[in-house]
């Protein structure tokens, strides 16, 4: 049977990894409007610089779900800095490829994973925009709000 | 994948099978052109006549006012771009339409617009259904035509179409519909309802893809949009395609005598599937009219939900359906029929069409009823837009 | 009945068993809608992409180069009247063309004069080429677009192509050839002959009828003509024709691979044909360029004798075969063509055209020069024409 | 078989009768052009005021052919005055039909009957415009010569 999607994008959709929200979160972070059809919320557990945890939330099609579930998994255990450092393509990537109209998808899995790692940063006290860099919705780009 | 469901009947239909066993001597050896002096070129014509009557007299329409067409859409663009221009020579150039058209009606009306031409919108309101009296308000002295679709392709609604054939032609203004969602499914009448011009499609009623038809009222005029040979008395040109015009023929006469037999229980599990799921699913609610609406018709919106992501999860349980959401339209706004009826974006995301057919069983209705619920209450386990909805929480 | 001998190629041909085999499954259960986001309509879309790449392979383009339209007609049409409005918004309102073009681009052509364009139509001389020449003096400062056929459907001959897309590159000058008749018989290579347009039908290739292609060079942007859905990346929109789609993909790849191994025979035997005709029936003459020729085509002008008995007579006799006297088409006038290379209305009112195929044998041809000579005397014997013929006197 | 002609067309030309010409013929018309792609020539011979005789030469579609072929049955043995009669409405319906755009073989019949009529009273010394009328040839208004 064909799909729409690759193999690896269904695989991802169908069992998304580190589906959740995180009671005692470090960080949250939300990209996406409902009236654009995608949100993402990520919420992140820190211990000693690392993601010791992380969960999502995400109202979106397919490949919303899918890229929020790969970026969790390539982001858990690793280092404040190396997540800060994903980037959408390495997520697009990952998952064997997009449909070039669903790459802003893996935008807001980036976006929104900075967007907890600034929370968290916040919630330290500490400015997150020399760190992080500016935030953006993809969606504010491509649907009028 | 559990059983196979289809559910997408308005998307396109199974060829019947009886319908391409008409087909098949055409795409084997009837090969000739129905054009062709020979006696093997006459029996494709002669099959091409057979059709033309066999659709005359389903349509109630006279022969000579079949014109075959690729399609759907060509016979929507043939029909107003065409006598859209021809009226313009007579300084008529303004169109009435309404919001929630097909794009081939939309597109096409766009097009008009780049050219100079004025376009007036009718909206449709909440039940998804135009108003005969906005229509007749909207006419003018320079409106050519008024083109409102039989009924609409996502939310079902079947329009007052008699009705506004008999203002349009108290008004002498020409009326099209495009019947593509109707013909074959609820009762079409062309010469009864005040019709001048209508669009149908094979593949929407068990024919095949590729072949449609465009009626004209006896004695109305205006330039071909695909120019050339003398085919379709010189107004359609282009080879024909004897298997697919035979086969439109045959599924329509086959449509159209079921139709009575199958609508009642098609209705009846239409509203079992309705009252099931708006029962079994909270804050979800039906889209368009509940009653003047295709018998296989039901869309609904489940707040909370993307519907991509829907149709993804019920695509791996065998469940063909569709959605109204931005991402399964290829562009980045909601169905235009969804926000027309006045739903807010992120609702009208969560849609799900099903259009069933003849073929859908009462296990089917059963299956779809066990299998939805359970998918939405997943999508919305993890959606940070139910989340706010639980929490009371603005979200559009 | 003797034998059904099938000489009317040009006008259609049979679809191969092996291309009505993979249409098949688009016919019965692979139905689903090539748009539709579940498996079961991917189905459908993985085909027509795997038809496209093929294609771009025989065609020598790209895969984004390849639109499937309706037929040769509808890809005419397109090609022609909505390139021509794009380019006159920027002042340019010339169009070259030949006066033997086949109607889907005369009527075009027609349509757009009466809009206000201006047309130069190029002589085909006594061989029935166009000259690049002529074409290069045609060409204008406000020249949009040359369009001239591959191979002309009645005499079959071939037209410097690469050549004449020489000039309009070099003048920059938009080109579209109407290959209706060349794809599928002789090689014809969009990249590497300087072509910018090109249609194809796929029944004149052993495809199904009602579909066909235009290919588009990449960045080359122009209206619509069936505005409405996504499909062909929304430049022609209506649900894609799978079976057909496929068909036409499958024959293009039969046709051009066996065209090596079949021309040269398909070649003898036509000017076996010929030959053995001019010999054995005085006052008959061959038209079109002996050589640049489609390998399939001979049309023949037998004076004192009208074409439509002439194919009457061999109906009876089971041969299919074409005639450019105007009684065949509909019209008054005799074929547009014939007039083109200069005969006289009463010889081309006489004229044969005989289109045979890769399925054409031998015996065929033997029968064919059996059965054609008697028939031309049997009618002469009562032809007053011929009789004024036999005296010397004037009868044109 | 499907046939682009009804039957009795399709009798009447391949198997056209009275074809040929008259060598003694005492009258013979022709109606139609070469350019026009119709032409039929009639022979009538005639006995005590009955075409005793008749024969035509046709250049022209199967109808052409058909159409003389039965307006010669159609006139044989009748006086001159019943085959003057004869209309091209009644050959038309003689053969069962003619398509819309064939109807003109038949007024040709009718025309290039009258013409050899025509011919016939010349010979006579009679003028026969009172007798036959204006002859007129369907090709003049339909084919521009
Ligand atoms: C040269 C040429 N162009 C265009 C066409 C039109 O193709 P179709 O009839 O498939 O639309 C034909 C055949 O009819 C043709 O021979
Ligand atoms: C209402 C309506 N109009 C027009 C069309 C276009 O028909 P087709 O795709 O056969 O060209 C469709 C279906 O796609 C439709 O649902």
């Amino acid at each position: 049977m064909a799909q729409y999607y690759s193999d690896m994008v269904m695989e991802h959709f169908t069992n998304p990894r580190n589906v959740g929200e995180l009671e005692d979160a470090d960080g949250v972070g939300e990209i996406g409007n409902a009236k654009c059809g995608d949100i993402m919320k990520m919420y992140i557990k820190v211990k000693d610089g690392h993601i010791s945890d992380v969960k999502f939330k995400t109202f979106g099609c397919g490949s919303a779900i899918a890229t929020s579930s790969i970026a969790t998994e390539m982001i858990k255990g690793k280092t404040i800095e190396e997540a800060l450092k994903l980037s959408n393509k390495a997520v697009v990537e990952a998952l064997g490829g997009l449909p070039p109209h669903k790459i802003h998808c893996s935008v807001l899995a980036e976006q929104s994973i900075k967007a907890a790692i600034a929370d968290y940063y916040r919630r330290q006290g500490v400015d997150p925009t020399p760190l992080v860099g500016e935030l953006h919705d993809p969606d504010e780009k491509i649907c009028e709000l | 994948m559990d059983r196979f469901i289809y559910a997408d009947n308005a998307a396109t239909t199974r060829i019947y099978p009886e319908v391409l066993e008409k087909m098949m001597p055409f795409l084997t050896e009837q090969y000739g052109n129905p054009s062709s002096l020979y006696s093997f070129g006459q029996n494709a014509r002669q099959a091409i006549d057979e059709a033309r009557d066999t659709v005359a007299e389903c349509m109630n329409c006279r022969f000579d006012e079949v014109f075959f067409t690729s399609g759907g859409s060509e016979a929507d663009n043939w029909a107003i771009r065409m006598t859209a221009e021809a009226l313009a020579k007579k300084g008529k150039k303004h169109i009435v339409s309404s919001v929630f058209e097909h794009h081939a009606v939309l597109h096409t009306l766009k097009a008009l617009e780049k050219q100079g031409f004025e376009i007036t919108l009718l909206p449709v309101y909440e039940n998804g259904l135009v108003r005969v009296e906005d229509v007749r308000n909207a006419i003018r002295p320079d409106t050519s035509l008024v083109t409102i679709m039989f009924a609409n392709n996502e939310i079902g609604t079947i329009q007052p179409i008699p009705e506004i054939g008999a203002v349009c032609r108290e008004k002498g203004v020409l009326f099209h519909t495009d019947a593509v969602q109707a013909v074959g499914h609820i009762p079409v009448d062309f010469a009864g309802m005040n019709i001048d011009m209508l669009s149908m499609s094979a593949h929407k009623f068990h024919g095949p893809k590729g072949v449609g038809a465009l009626l004209i009222r006896r004695g109305l005029r205006f330039p071909s949009l695909i120019e050339g040979g003398a085919q379709e008395k010189g107004r359609r040109a282009g080879t024909e395609n004897t298997a697919g015009i035979v086969g439109l023929a045959h599924a329509l006469k086959m449509t159209c005598s079921e139709m009575e037999k199958i609508t009642p229980s098609l209705i009846e599990r239409r509203d079992r599937l309705i009252n099931g799921l708006l029962e079994r699913v909270e804050r979800s609610r039906l889209n368009g009219d509940p009653v003047k609406r295709l018998p296989g018709n039901l869309n609904i919106s489940f707040e909370g939900v993307e519907g991509e992501s829907l149709l993804l999860l019920l695509d791996d349980k065998g469940i063909c359906a569709s959605s109204g959401s931005a991402c399964t339209s290829g562009s980045l706004d909601p169905s235009h029929v969804l926000l027309s009826i006045g739903l807010p974006h992120a609702i009208a995301h969560g849609s799900l069409r099903l259009t069933i057919s003849g073929d859908t069983t009462d296990e089917d209705v059963d299956t779809l009823l066990e299998v939805i619920p359970p998918i939405i209450n997943r999508l919305r386990s993890f959606s940070p837009v139910w989340e706010k909805i639980t929490k009371g929480e603005h979200y559009e």
